[in-house]
């Protein structure tokens, strides 16, 4: 079964794909810093109830999740309509409507290693910084977003990683458009249930592959340019 | 209205802190206490670092804190040299005082750089990373990041404490070119009487959240009572003087109420007021003039009273001229030996050697 | 090739999606239209219709779902046809496993796991138990059964070696590629209902995909068609 | 579409759901505990390359990782052969394969925020516990763990989390046998691609409704005792 | 071979420590150095906290470091006070103590608990979260951690340097009962003078990683060539004395070479053999006996060098017995005006209160 000749796999899910995962990554961590913040800052009663509710989306099964979200997005919907009233576009079976159901997802992926990295910092630096005359800003992106390093690394890791092989969600809110949402996963995914497997091997070898040398990448920086905790 | 005026109390599980209390505008202030009695709390609530604080807090008129109003730390423009150094793990030491510098230039404040990294002998420190500090490296540089702030209020938690006499004799003359040069007020909290001795033009005294003295440095040191509080070592007094001369021997000569001092040898331009520090504990008392002794200096006065502690020792204050006492810590067995009494004249013997140069301090401007 | 030349994306059933591809091939030879295809399982591509995806044509893996589309009108009434009638058979990867007699084989039991598609989803997987049910052999095989939730799936695991038998389509087990290795045993078209895939048109003004519906319907696909494994009406 | 009525709906899905994920969580912090701390401590070269490695499963989508893992695990193959020798049972098509899957694919979730926390904490907490007369077990347990508590629940959340909607995976490996290895997850999407809506719904709420009220008992105790960081 | 006995040498990114020296088994050593001298690193490497020593380090004939050998830091059975504090955050103040009394007892060894509470005054704070300490409050905890452990060998880093005299005095008695009566020798990192007065019997001097002078503290607090290093104040000498007795106005009489003083009382059975330290600065010499000075002590001797260093001050050396000398620290013109010369005849006047009880240490076991 594993002897077929493939022809050389269309790149293009795989470009796709690294186009939505980078995205889908910038994006999280605009969204999920300042949520990260406040969660490990905030001494509000509603903190816990938001902690909960981002970890949510973990646990609904990816194809369902992806259903809900294509009845919220839909353009019947309120939020779906409004969207193309304001744009002009849908947010379903398109790369945008991809984006906005991947940073859902991932979301909780990002929010905790930051939170947690966040409050692993203490007040002590920040009030030092404060000190030398830094507001809230500026203290923020010099002195904890630095020392919170290592979580923004697991953030990343994880959500890209997770954004490169999710599919269930992004099958069912993009429609598998070739081109335009058939990200490497679907692909790679189709390629197994139509039983073309060396097509399926040689993708996955290239997913791999590229993951591989781009995680090695990573925490080889990482290495280099530690924290010490002491 | 000038200078750093608090009022204010703040309730710590198990702890209160309830302090009013007007600093002078300029000088500095040592914030004395036994351990856990608020210090470092106080120095905090100055800062705007306790949110749980409740009064008022103003600085030159300005109100940092008040009903209604709470001035973020980073605009109050001073400079917290914390009692752990608290330095930025990812920076190496120049990274952490430029951190600092930057800063203080955007608002229109401008450090001297080389002075400071001098002054605390980090020349060497520059590139190394925190964690590969010693443990007095790190408060120097803890120290030289919160003077690159070129702040206007000055909040030191105990600078020096892990510093040998040596970093220590480098660093205190800076931090008395900052006092008198700079007007830039200085709140310090220390341990160390001789710091206490050597930098205080005022003193307030903490105990248990309360303020139990407060005033002029030169007062509370001479003053008897005030003594146990310090360790009765470090009870003394404080007289003005000027400077008469500076001798070939490295001794330097000046005049005080009840005649003249020698002491080592500083530098200060004839004719400039300085104040000296007399500790008690360095004063022999004699009712008449002794010759033939080592001790270079003899000062005249009337005593005044003679108190008893605890302990074996009295303390017995002679009067000089107006407000210019030297006190003397001698045991009762020699106290009634001379047979001391109120009213008689007697005569201080002080070796020129026991006034160091630590005791030896600019004049102030109060 | 008159009429104006346009594109049409028609969203196909995992299970139809190798013929589909050869069939665009094809007609994409003899017009000017494009195809872009779209696969994904039927529950999935229906719910996104009903959600407005962007889709033309609609090849289903079983009737009910474009009859309802067709009641909702979402599809273009009276366009719905048949275009292929699916067949199960019993398949081994293993060559030989399956004696000549299917039906002996399922009954000597001689084997751990059967594989079928989730019949609560996949019609292939309702034709599976049906003819199980027929034999007489569902509730004997039951604790043997395990489900893919496609016919895709319920392949896998018999191409892995996980399951020894599978019930799947036939269009899987005579793909290009199984040819050779596997065996299969046609299950008697009398055990099951007929697997009718329906095809609905979703968007009338699309001449593309009319077009294109109309070449599924034509000689040439049909001997395609066949060749893939299904029946044609 | 939502008015199908919906008749109660079969629950042993998702006892058959907790008991996975509890069991997972329960392995990936055995398994995950060591090789996170190995990586927080470890100078060795090895250490990029192994960290890239532990996310990769991420990268996969879960259908196809799945079927890698049941050519893996399959009596057929070195692993899944060794296994049935061993044990008389297969991994495929059980619980227990249903299992191994998921902690393979949870793996990165637990180890990258363990590793992050035990970084964290630096030499100079251990240091002093080994002056105290803590050998290193001891003081992992009475000093490293519980300064690494953070971190052990954000991996608990998300492993938790994700091995309850993961579906992908265990599908493949498992083979959906109702009352083994049919999750929830799976029943979920089984009831949206037969347009069983309001079932489905139904189910989310339920699963949903669990996992918060579970997220809110964790993040609240967590709540309760902290560890300062200063 | 008993003691602690090591040789070895550290290299850290631009600083290399090599320490071979040999540490008296009991008793209390100093280790004395500036800032950045190498003195924690020390103390690390006889912990086993550090890698990349290479070398030997023996206690009680047990190889704790050597060729292809390395005992586990928690195997030495050692009390180490780091630097900072170093409390466990998830533990209260209790709890951290308990931490270390449980190894303790595992290992056979039993703190004890209530006297280690008490000497720290602990009591208000053994609920306490180490984040609700004060610096002080925060050293104190760490100390009475590592006793808690009743380690065989005890480092302490710096153990008192965040806490006021007042405190000092309270912890200090119970660090010499540990260094005389629990057999326990002590290495101590100290810039505080009087600490090294009252509590060393050995004293190791580094300077930039390597030992610049090693002895008996006798013998290094009384050798003018070493005083600059401690800054010159701590120069003196110390007198062996037995107590004579014990005065109702608070004063104890003791028998030293040259004749009897009177210092401030303190608690030691009459005949008990002490050692008595006497500040070079504190001492007036006279040629002749002087009369009617409040000074109560008077020692005669024979001078025995003259020595100047820099500055205006010389050190004089008063032989007053064998190994029985006394330093005095006066000026280079009241050396002229008495026109002071080995040989001669001379009198110490030293004031009783000037030999405060800190300087009153036990006798000690050399
Ligand atoms: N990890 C490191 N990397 C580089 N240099 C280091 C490192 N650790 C210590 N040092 C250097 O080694 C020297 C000795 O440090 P150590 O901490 O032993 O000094 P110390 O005598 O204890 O000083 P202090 O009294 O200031 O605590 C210092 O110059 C310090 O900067
Ligand atoms: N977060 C807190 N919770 C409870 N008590 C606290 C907290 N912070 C400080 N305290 C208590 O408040 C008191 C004052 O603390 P502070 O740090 O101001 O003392 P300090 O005078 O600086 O002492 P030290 O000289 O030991 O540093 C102490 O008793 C301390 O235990
Ligand atoms: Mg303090
Ligand atoms: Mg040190």
């Amino acid at each position: 079964m594993w002897s077929e000749g493939a022809g050389f796999p269309d790149l293009t899910p795989l470009w796709l794909t690294i186009r939505l995962a980078g995205i889908s990554v910038v994006i999280l961590l605009i969204v999920g810093t300042p949520l990260a913040w406040w969660l490990a800052q905030t001494k509000s009663r509603l903190k816990v109830a938001v902690e909960a509710i981002t970890a949510l989306p973990l646990v609904l099964p990816p194809t369902v999740l992806g259903f809900y979200l294509l009845v919220l997005l839909s353009p019947n919907s309120m939020l779906g309509g409004a969207w193309r009233d304001v744009t002009g576009t849908a947010l379903t079976f398109t790369f945008t409507g991809l984006v906005v159901a991947s940073v859902l997802y991932s979301l909780p992926f990002t929010v905790q290693p930051l939170q947690a990295s966040f409050e692993a910092i203490g007040r002590h630096p920040m009030e030092a910084a404060a000190t030398l005359g830094a507001g809230p800003t500026d203290r923020f992106f010099t002195v904890a977003t630095p020392l919170a390093l290592r979580g923004y690394l697991t953030a990343m890791v994880l959500s890209f990683a997770h954004t490169l092989g999710e599919f269930g969600v992004v099958l069912m809110v993009g429609g598998n458009i070739p081109g335009q949402t058939k990200v490497i996963s679907i692909a790679i995914y189709e390629q197994v249930e139509t039983l073309e497997y060396a097509q399926a091997h040689l993708l996955s070898a290239i997913l791999l592959g590229i993951s591989f040398v781009v995680l090695v990448a990573v925490y080889a920086a990482n290495r280099r340019f530690p924290v010490h905790a002491g | 209205m000038s200078g750093l005026v608090v009022d204010f109390s703040l309730d710590l599980p198990g702890f209160r802190l309830s302090v009013a209390e007007r600093f002078a505008p300029h000088g500095l202030t040592v914030v004395f206490g036994p351990s856990g009695s608020g210090k470092s709390s106080l120095l905090r609530v100055i800062a705007g670092l306790e949110g749980g604080a409740e009064g008022s807090v103003c600085f030159n008129g300005q109100t940092w804190q008040g009903p209604g109003r709470h001035v973020a730390p980073h605009r109050r423009a001073i400079g917290y040299v914390f009692q752990e150094a608290r330095l930025f793990a990812h920076l190496s030491v120049a990274g952490n005082l430029a951190y600092a510098e930057r800063r203080a230039r955007k608002a229109g404040r401008v450090p001297d750089r080389a002075a400071i990294v001098a002054a605390l002998g980090l020349d060497g420190l520059l590139t190394r990373r925190p964690s590969g500090l010693s443990g007095g490296e790190a408060q120097r540089v803890a120290m030289a990041r919160a003077l690159m702030s070129a702040p206007r209020l000055l909040l030191m938690d105990e600078p020096l404490s892990a510093l040998d006499d040596a970093a220590k004799g480098a660093i205190l003359p800076y931090i008395e070119a900052i006092r008198d040069g700079m007007q830039v007020p200085v709140i310090y909290v220390t341990h160390s009487v001789s710091e206490v001795a050597r930098l205080a033009h005022h003193i307030v005294m903490l105990e248990a959240g309360q303020v139990r003295r407060a005033g002029p440095a030169q007062d509370i040191l001479s003053d008897p009572a005030a003594a146990p509080a310090f360790g009765i070592r470090a009870a003394g007094s404080v007289l003005r003087a000027e400077v008469l001369a500076h001798h070939d021997d490295g001794l330097s000569e000046l005049a005080v109420a009840g005649g003249r001092l020698l002491v080592p040898g500083f530098a200060a331009a004839i004719g400039t007021r300085v104040r000296v520090r007399i500790a008690a504990q360095d004063v022999i008392l004699s009712r008449q003039r002794p010759e033939g002794l080592s001790a270079l200096n003899l000062l005249e006065g009337e005593l005044t009273d003679v108190r008893r502690g605890q302990g074996p020792g009295v303390m017995v204050r002679l009067r000089m001229g107006p407000e210019q006492d030297v006190l003397a810590r001698i045991t009762q067995r020699s106290a009634r030996a001379l047979s001391l009494a109120p009213g008689q004249r007697c005569f201080a013997v002080i070796k020129s050697l026991s006034i160091a140069p630590l005791d030896v301090g600019g004049s102030g401007s109060d | 090739a008159a009429a104006r030349a346009e594109t049409a994306t028609v969203a196909v059933a995992t299970n139809f999606a190798k013929a589909a591809e050869q069939l665009i091939a094809g007609f994409e030879a003899q017009t000017d239209h494009r195809i872009t295809l779209v696969t994904g399982s039927t529950g999935k591509l229906f719910a996104q219709i009903i959600e407005g995806a962007p889709f033309d044509a609609f090849l289903a893996a079983d009737q009910a779902r474009p009859a309802r589309l067709e009641a909702e009108n979402r599809a273009v009434a009276g366009a719905r046809f048949t275009y292929a009638k699916g067949q199960l058979v019993l398949w081994s990867a293993t060559p030989g496993f399956i004696k000549p007699d299917g039906a002996a084989a399922l009954r000597a039991g001689d084997f751990t796991h059967l594989a079928i598609a989730n019949p609560d989803l996949a019609p292939y997987g309702l034709a599976a138990k049906q003819a199980l049910q027929g034999l007489d052999l569902w509730d004997a095989l039951r604790p043997k059964l395990v489900m893919g939730q496609n016919i895709g799936q319920a392949f896998s695991m018999v191409a892995t070696g996980n399951a020894e038998l599978g019930l799947v389509a036939k269009s899987y087990a005579v793909s290009n590629r199984n040819r050779e290795s596997g065996h299969h045993w046609d299950v008697p078209e009398a055990l099951y209902d007929p697997i009718r895939q329906d095809a609905v048109l979703l968007r009338e003004a699309n001449v593309a995909a009319r077009d294109f519906l109309a070449y599924l319907k034509g000689g040439e696909a049909r001997l395609l068609i066949q060749d893939h494994g299904y029946h044609v009406e």
